[in-house]
């Protein structure tokens, strides 16, 4: 086989976002990591829950599945484990993959299911027509929040830390180069991986020109391997940094721990078993 | 003692700390190894730990179908397990009870054991439900050495307490043995072969019919009463090269089984009801993306956290019609300990070859009972795999949804080359691709529903469908479903006894219904009885408005039987709906004809003698 | 143009991008403004933004019901809008398009507007639109004065692009003008005086019901189509004292609604298909609780994520059943915008007096559909508010669940003295404390179904269960449910014209049904038809279910007219519907009477003249 | 009214917990903590969950609501912007809270509603009869889990100070005294609390033992206004540090938040709604 290129990972259908959406350049790098990975399509499942951005899969020509709200991380988990051998990309919104889908990051954390989550991050539901999302900053106006929003915004990448998350980075779709080379690390990294991409809704809140000036490398020489120093990173959200805060490649994968479980437990046959049950 | 069909109904009342379900549960095992049949029920306390709870066995010569209604005999632990189950036993019932429980002698035969003060004197407290087995041993003349042998096996992870606990139990039988010498008014003759038999319990039938269906991957969230079934699968399926992972919440349990089933795994789930509600949106998204999926729903009594220890029929429409949106999907219905073993490996083959959600229906009562059971044998005709493409389809022009006239498409999965598709939540095309024109959509709609109508085709001719019993043409019949059949069927084989014929029918697969079985059964009726165990009477509901033609064309009269108290049917109450159907319709046909039917002459015969038919109990009569 | 009947259908299609909704809703709204009646309705495309959209406005002189079917007027933005629109026009309609669109000119007339070039000659190429609205304005003889005014108020927010688009609109009105100085064919006289009239949507109607009825607290979760509801309640609840919070998830909304509710607020949350199926289970906590709740569900096409902008009653079954045990609720259906106004008020009336969860179902089409209205008038006799523990009752021995003979019992909140108590989502006694006895879990389930019986009884009087209307006594009937009603209407009127007599009802309340007033319309039946837009006929086989003994006794035959595109009924497909049942009536009585009956007459003229009854639409005939 | 007892508040319920269960200390330093600051009864509310722990609001005398599983916070939300002059108690287990809830502490955190979150975490799921939960410790044997978890547990307080929770606590209940002066404080916090009780399961997870020796008092001079080093201090996993891990009182209680709104609101009534509806 000779060597794919980014275009030979494009799906047949084309993609419904809004011109200038910032999903656009995630799809970009995401076929580019891919080439660059050398991945054959028919290994690779793209799982989503529902959003403009998880309408991402359709997208692509790999294994697809178009879920639910919110429930992106379970499906995606349930593939890796059926499979083990296809890499899982895990694709969705903030309201999807931090609002209603929010309470499953943790665990997929703990278990440390070797798949990639790429949040795009536009700060407001797009799908919906936009209103407020769990990272829209204060005070945001909207149809659904005329009055302003009253709540504060979350943190998605200290949050990612604390669950324990052992590969966390933050890309922007400002920057296709740089988030390419990141989805191809996180693609790599063995284990649970989430990357958030500051990828603006231009057509309900566009933050293009607000994310060129706040965004910035993190600085040189940052330890990925220092989480402390990665949650002090994290935690400054005037200077929103990009590239890998965190990384930990020595704990084992979920799948690796089943293979011990697996090894671990007494062989059996279902007769064995029904013999057992004999009175 | 030499009529095959005795029975003995022994129930075991304490607090749930003092061992009364271990006792419950050993008593029943050593019982069983003696080559007795049996049956077993509990209850369990609402408090976390203590709290009264009460175990029942049922102990036959021959298969035993329920854990039957009035107690023979009943182990009093404590003081409240007089009080409150004394009104549940038989004339001149045995009372074995601990010698500070206060038992009033009048109509019942006191057998006191100081078992607490044999344990004191034990210097072990904690042994004092073991003295209580080993006079139950004694009762039944079990053999000591064969109780010993289990007691070792059940208690092997607490070697610390075992020897305490054998010593416990030799003296309770001593005891018993040199108090009450003379034979025990309630034991059965214990043949001489022990047949070959399991000791299974319906949620453990559950899970070794998952195995048995090649079910490799499970995700489930603990909920009683559907933990043991997912106990068990956590102990098994690593052998089977299975995956299992206990999830977050119902909402992972569920989309982690479809994912994996997308993986190309055989994939389950089991909850009840509060889980149920919270995975209707997941079993839309099997349906709609057209994955299999098995989840087995181990009904408790509702509504919401209601009596989550306490045995219902109450979930089946949220089975059948849970969801929004139009979602095709099957709901089975296992109606025995056995049975369910079978279901399960139906569901599996459903699930996979038409690609849809299958709903398993047990409940805590069959879920927790022990039954003896032969080995279950082959399943018919299973379990059935994927239809997958040819590898001319997969280089081809690969349609995942593409419309047949059976509405079943191939189906690949990651790792399959050429195979790559888009498994769609929002109504798509042939290629998975999202399309909302509105003749799409239709199309879309009647392909998935079209599957049901080939299952449809597919079961009529399975034996797994219905289960008919009794005689034939009868013209009354019960109609039920679930746990209840052995219940029915103690009533119809007691009917039959007394020369009154009815039939019985119990349909397997609810969604679709099998219509010609029941239509056939419904021809030859005047009238039902529809017992089951929800307040507003689903299932009895569901059949009249699903055969209302027929009904009426035949002007057959529906009886319903409700029940929902947390607790199964009593033999007793089903017997006696039963008679009073027949009663009724007597006085319609008086009414109608001005003269008493032949039909109806031994069930007035019956009535006049009983008052109300009342007490009918087991051994007691 | 005399008859008071006459009505346009105006259809604009376009890009979403393009501005072809902004100038489908100034377009109605000028015409409203101008004394006309208006109706319209819209569709969305999937694309986020982008993508072909529709906007339907049918413009009358007496009140319009319905959007109407085939369009008398397309304005055509673009090719595509051509290509997707053309086959649903009537015979020489008006093409108003795009200069550079290419329209085939043999069966209708060509109006072309250069609105593209005119766009860029004002150097304000997004305002091709307002140069349409202009010329539509010229075409329908509307007061570009009026027109002005509207649009410097719609666009009061966009003071920038504010003049460029006045100047659009003139620009338009002028070429317009000059260009096709004759009197425009399906121009309709303006009435002299403009009766009072609200522009409503169905969206808004619900959320001022919920004003109207007190509403205080609302937890929602975004979803299409039920998001607009939620947007004018957050803008309005504060200044009613209100709150409104946007929480996570649908778990958190019914559970936030529930604690607001418990703690004394009137409580709603809206939501749904997908929201539906994740708050089964807190609904299921409502119910057991006797906490009130009211919960609007805008039906959209499922199953699944399905087709989330598109129009469907699918979710009744999940409404009437979904929740695992038998958890009582009430299920409304109001058939119009003004009806969401008043079914919402009803809707807190009974959440509030029956401590129970009342569902309102919506759909998209009814909710985004924009009508004129007259002010809606008072709420017939409520809204009605909780039944509070007297001050003896709360003095004394307390019991927030009482058993009483109507079920329901006297209710608390947190400040109240002596009125704590605990509400339990286990089955709890009379105090709220959790008893899981048998004896008392059949009584509270009987309590908590009783207060529907309850509520059926007061029912009876009231004007909101139903709706009937027609030819009081026609042996042919129409029974349907929710925003189907308008099309419903509009056959019947069709056809009494026609002098067919037809009867069609409406219930308001699905659950519990209004028995008495169905029973009574069937009474005179020989044939109804129940159209409905789902896949499987879900109304249709709970009235064949719940009616079954009527409907046989009677021998009335159900016609069911399921339609699930995701868009709603056409006038002419139940007019259709309704004429095919008749004739198939008329052929059964043929057959078994051997001769035509004269009530058949008519229909079979039609029948003749027609062939298939087909092409009737508004204005064209 | 006379100064009121930690026994006024006990309900006519006797407690179903079993004898020595960690549960039975914080319903006696709830009642301690209610007579200390002499709450009023009947204004105040206690939310629950499903599980033993969560049974907690039927043994007191005061308003009470047990819900369904993993929906405390949504419910006791719901009840304090329903009634603010209620003091609203929310409490549950580890499993209602960190696994099947999970999804909620991070918005009662970003609204910053006035109400204090217990929960009883035992490491295990109780009311189900023992099996792990997301804070069992790798490794756990039990039935559901016989070849050990296989999940790496959370850690509660770092998440809600990355959730940025605006009172953070930890207690156990064999200290019984220090856990009624936390709840007093945490009560009288204008805003979301959240208190990890460290209160052992003696059934199926008896940790008595074990945080007998591995818990310490936060060190003394620990300024709750720093997180970083709460933080700090809530990653140290070996020591368990007891005590106010952190407190910020400045920030605006989301009832508060709702009067802004009201006052921010055009008045209006509904005549005048309709009014403007009005061609
Ligand atoms: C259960 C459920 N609730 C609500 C919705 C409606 N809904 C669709 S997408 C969406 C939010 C999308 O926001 P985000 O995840 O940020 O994606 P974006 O569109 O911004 O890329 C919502 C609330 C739904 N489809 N299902
Ligand atoms: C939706 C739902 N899923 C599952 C359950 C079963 N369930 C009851 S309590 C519980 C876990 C309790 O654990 P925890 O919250 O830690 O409380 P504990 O008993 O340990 O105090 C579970 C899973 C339920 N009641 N509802
Ligand atoms: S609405 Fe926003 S998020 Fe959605 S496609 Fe358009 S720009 Fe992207
Ligand atoms: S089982 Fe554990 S958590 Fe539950 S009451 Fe007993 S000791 Fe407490
Ligand atoms: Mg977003
Ligand atoms: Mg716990």
């Amino acid at each position: 086989m000779t060597k794919p290129k980014a275009n030979d990972y494009r799906g047949d259908v084309k993609p419904i976002w809004c011109p200038g959406c910032g999903d656009h350049a995630v799809l970009t790098a995401v076929m580019r990591a891919l080439a660059q990975l050398e991945l054959p399509r028919e290994k690779i499942a793209v799982a989503s829950g529902i959003g403009c951005s998880s309408r991402f899969p359709a997208f692509l020509k790999t294994y697809g599945i178009h879920g639910i709200h919110g429930r992106v991380l379970p499906l995606a988990t349930g593939i890796k484990l059926g499979s083990p051998e296809t890499t899982v990309i895990a694709v969705g919104g903030d309201g999807d993959g931090f609002s209603i889908g929010g309470g499953h990051i943790p665990h997929a954390a703990r278990r440390n299911v070797d798949l990639t989550y790429i949040v795009m991050d536009n700060s407001i539901y797009g799908m919906t027509k936009g209103q407020p999302s769990p990272t829209s900053p204060e005070g945001v106006v909207s149809r659904a929040s005329p009055y302003g929003t009253q709540e504060r915004p979350l943190n998605p990448l200290l949050m990612a830390l604390s669950y324990d998350v052992s590969f966390i980075a933050r890309c922007f779709s400002g920057k296709v180069r740089e988030m390419t080379e990141i989805f191809v690390q996180a693609l790599q990294h063995p284990g649970f991986s989430l990357i958030q991409v500051l990828s603006p809704c231009v057509t309900f809140y566009n933050t293009y020109g607000h994310y060129n000036e706040v965004t910035q490398p993190l600085p040189e020489g940052h330890d990925p391997g220092d989480r402390l120093s990665a949650i002090q990173l994290a935690m400054n959200t005037e200077t929103q940094y990009l590239g890998i805060f965190y990384r930990d490649e020595d704990r084992p994968t979920y799948n690796q721990r089943f293979e011990a479980v697996q090894a671990l437990a007494p062989e059996t046959t279902l007769d064995a078993i029904f013999e057992s049950l004999k009175r | 003692m030499e009529q095959p069909d005795a029975t003995v109904v022994v129930r075991i009342a304490g607090e749930g700390g003092e061992g009364t379900i271990t006792l419950g549960d050993l008593f029943t095992r050593i019982a069983a190894c003696s080559g007795l049949e049996i049956y077993s029920f509990r209850t369990y306390s609402a408090e976390i730990r203590g709290g009264q709870v009460m175990y029942q066995t049922r102990l036959g010569i021959d298969r035993v179908m329920t854990e039957g209604d009035e107690a023979n005999v009943l182990v009093a632990m404590n003081q409240q397990a007089w009080i409150e189950e004394h009104e549940d036993l038989c004339k001149n019932a045995a009372i074995i009870h601990d010698a500070h429980v206060q038992v009033p002698n009048d109509s019942h035969q006191g057998f006191p054991i100081p078992a607490e003060a044999i344990a004191q004197e034990l210097e072990w407290a904690r042994g004092k439900n073991f003295v209580l087995l080993g006079a139950l041993g004694w009762f039944f003349r079990l053999d000591l050495d064969v109780a010993a042998d289990l007691v070792r096996q059940q208690m092997r992870h607490h070697p610390e307490s075992l020897e305490k606990n054998l010593a416990a139990l030799r003296r309770g039988y001593t005891f018993a043995q040199q108090t009450y010498p003379e034979p025990f008014p309630f034991a059965l003759d214990l043949p001489d072969t022990v047949e070959e038999r399991i000791l299974l319990s319906g949620a453990d039938a559950m899970a070794l019919g998952a195995l048995a269906a090649g079910c490799d991957f499970y995700a489930g969230y603990p909920i009683t009463p559907a933990t043991p079934t997912m106990e068990s699968l956590a102990r098994y399926l690593p052998a089977f090269g299975g995956k299992y992972v206990q999830v977050e919440d119902e909402m992972a349990a569920i989309n982690m089984a479809i994912g994996a089933s997308f993986a190309g795994r055989r994939a389950l789930t089991a909850t009840s009801g509060p889980g149920l509600s919270l995975m209707t949106e997941g079993l839309g998204l099997a349906s709609m993306a057209e994955i299999p999926l098995v989840l087995i729903n181990v009904q408790r009594a509702g509504p919401s956290t209601g009596l989550p220890t306490k045995t219902s029929q109450g979930d089946l429409f949220l089975s059948l019609y849970g969801g929004h949106g139009d979602a095709p999907r099957f709901v089975l219905a296992p109606d025995s300990v056995k049975d369910c073993y079978f279901k399960t490996i139906y569901a599996f083959s459903l699930a996979e070859r038409y690609q849809m959600p299958v709903i398993v229906l047990s409940d805590q009562a069959m879920a927790s009972r022990q039954a003896t059971t032969p080995l279950p044998g082959e399943p018919w005709n299973g379990p059935l795999a994927r239809l997958t493409p040819t590898p001319e389809e997969l280089a081809g022009d690969y349609q995942r949804y593409a419309f047949t006239d059976t509405g079943l498409s191939p189906m690949t999965h990651p790792g399959v080359p050429g195979g790559m598709y888009l498994a769609e939540s929002l109504e798509h095309n042939a290629y998975g691709y999202p399309d909302q024109t509105p003749g799409n959509h239709e199309q879309m709609m009647r392909k998935r529903a079209r599957k049901v109508e080939t299952a449809r085709e597919m079961l009529a001719d399975w034996r797994m469908t219905s289960r008919r019993w009794g005689d034939r043409g009868a013209p009354f019949g019960i109609m039920g479903w679930g746990s209840t059949r052995g219940a029915v069927r103690e009533v119809t084989k007691r009917l039959q006894a007394q020369g009154i014929h009815v039939e019985a029918i119990y349909p397997h697969t609810l969604l679709p219904m099998p219509d010609q079985a029941i239509v056939d059964f419904l021809s030859t009726k005047r009238a039902i009885l529809v017992p089951e165990l929800n307040f507003s009477g689903q299932f009895g509901r569901m059949v009249e408005h699903r055969y209302y033609k027929e009904l009426d064309e035949r002007n057959v009269h529906i009886y319903q039987r409700k029940k929902e108290q947390g607790v199964p049917f009593k033999v007793r109450e089903i017997y006696e709906a039963t008679l009073e159907m027949i009663d009724e319709e007597r006085k319609l046909w008086n009414k109608e004809h001005g003269e008493i039917a032949r039909i109806f002459d031994t069930v007035q015969r019956l009535g006049e003698a009983s008052g109300t038919f009342e007490k009918d109990g087991g051994h007691c009569d």
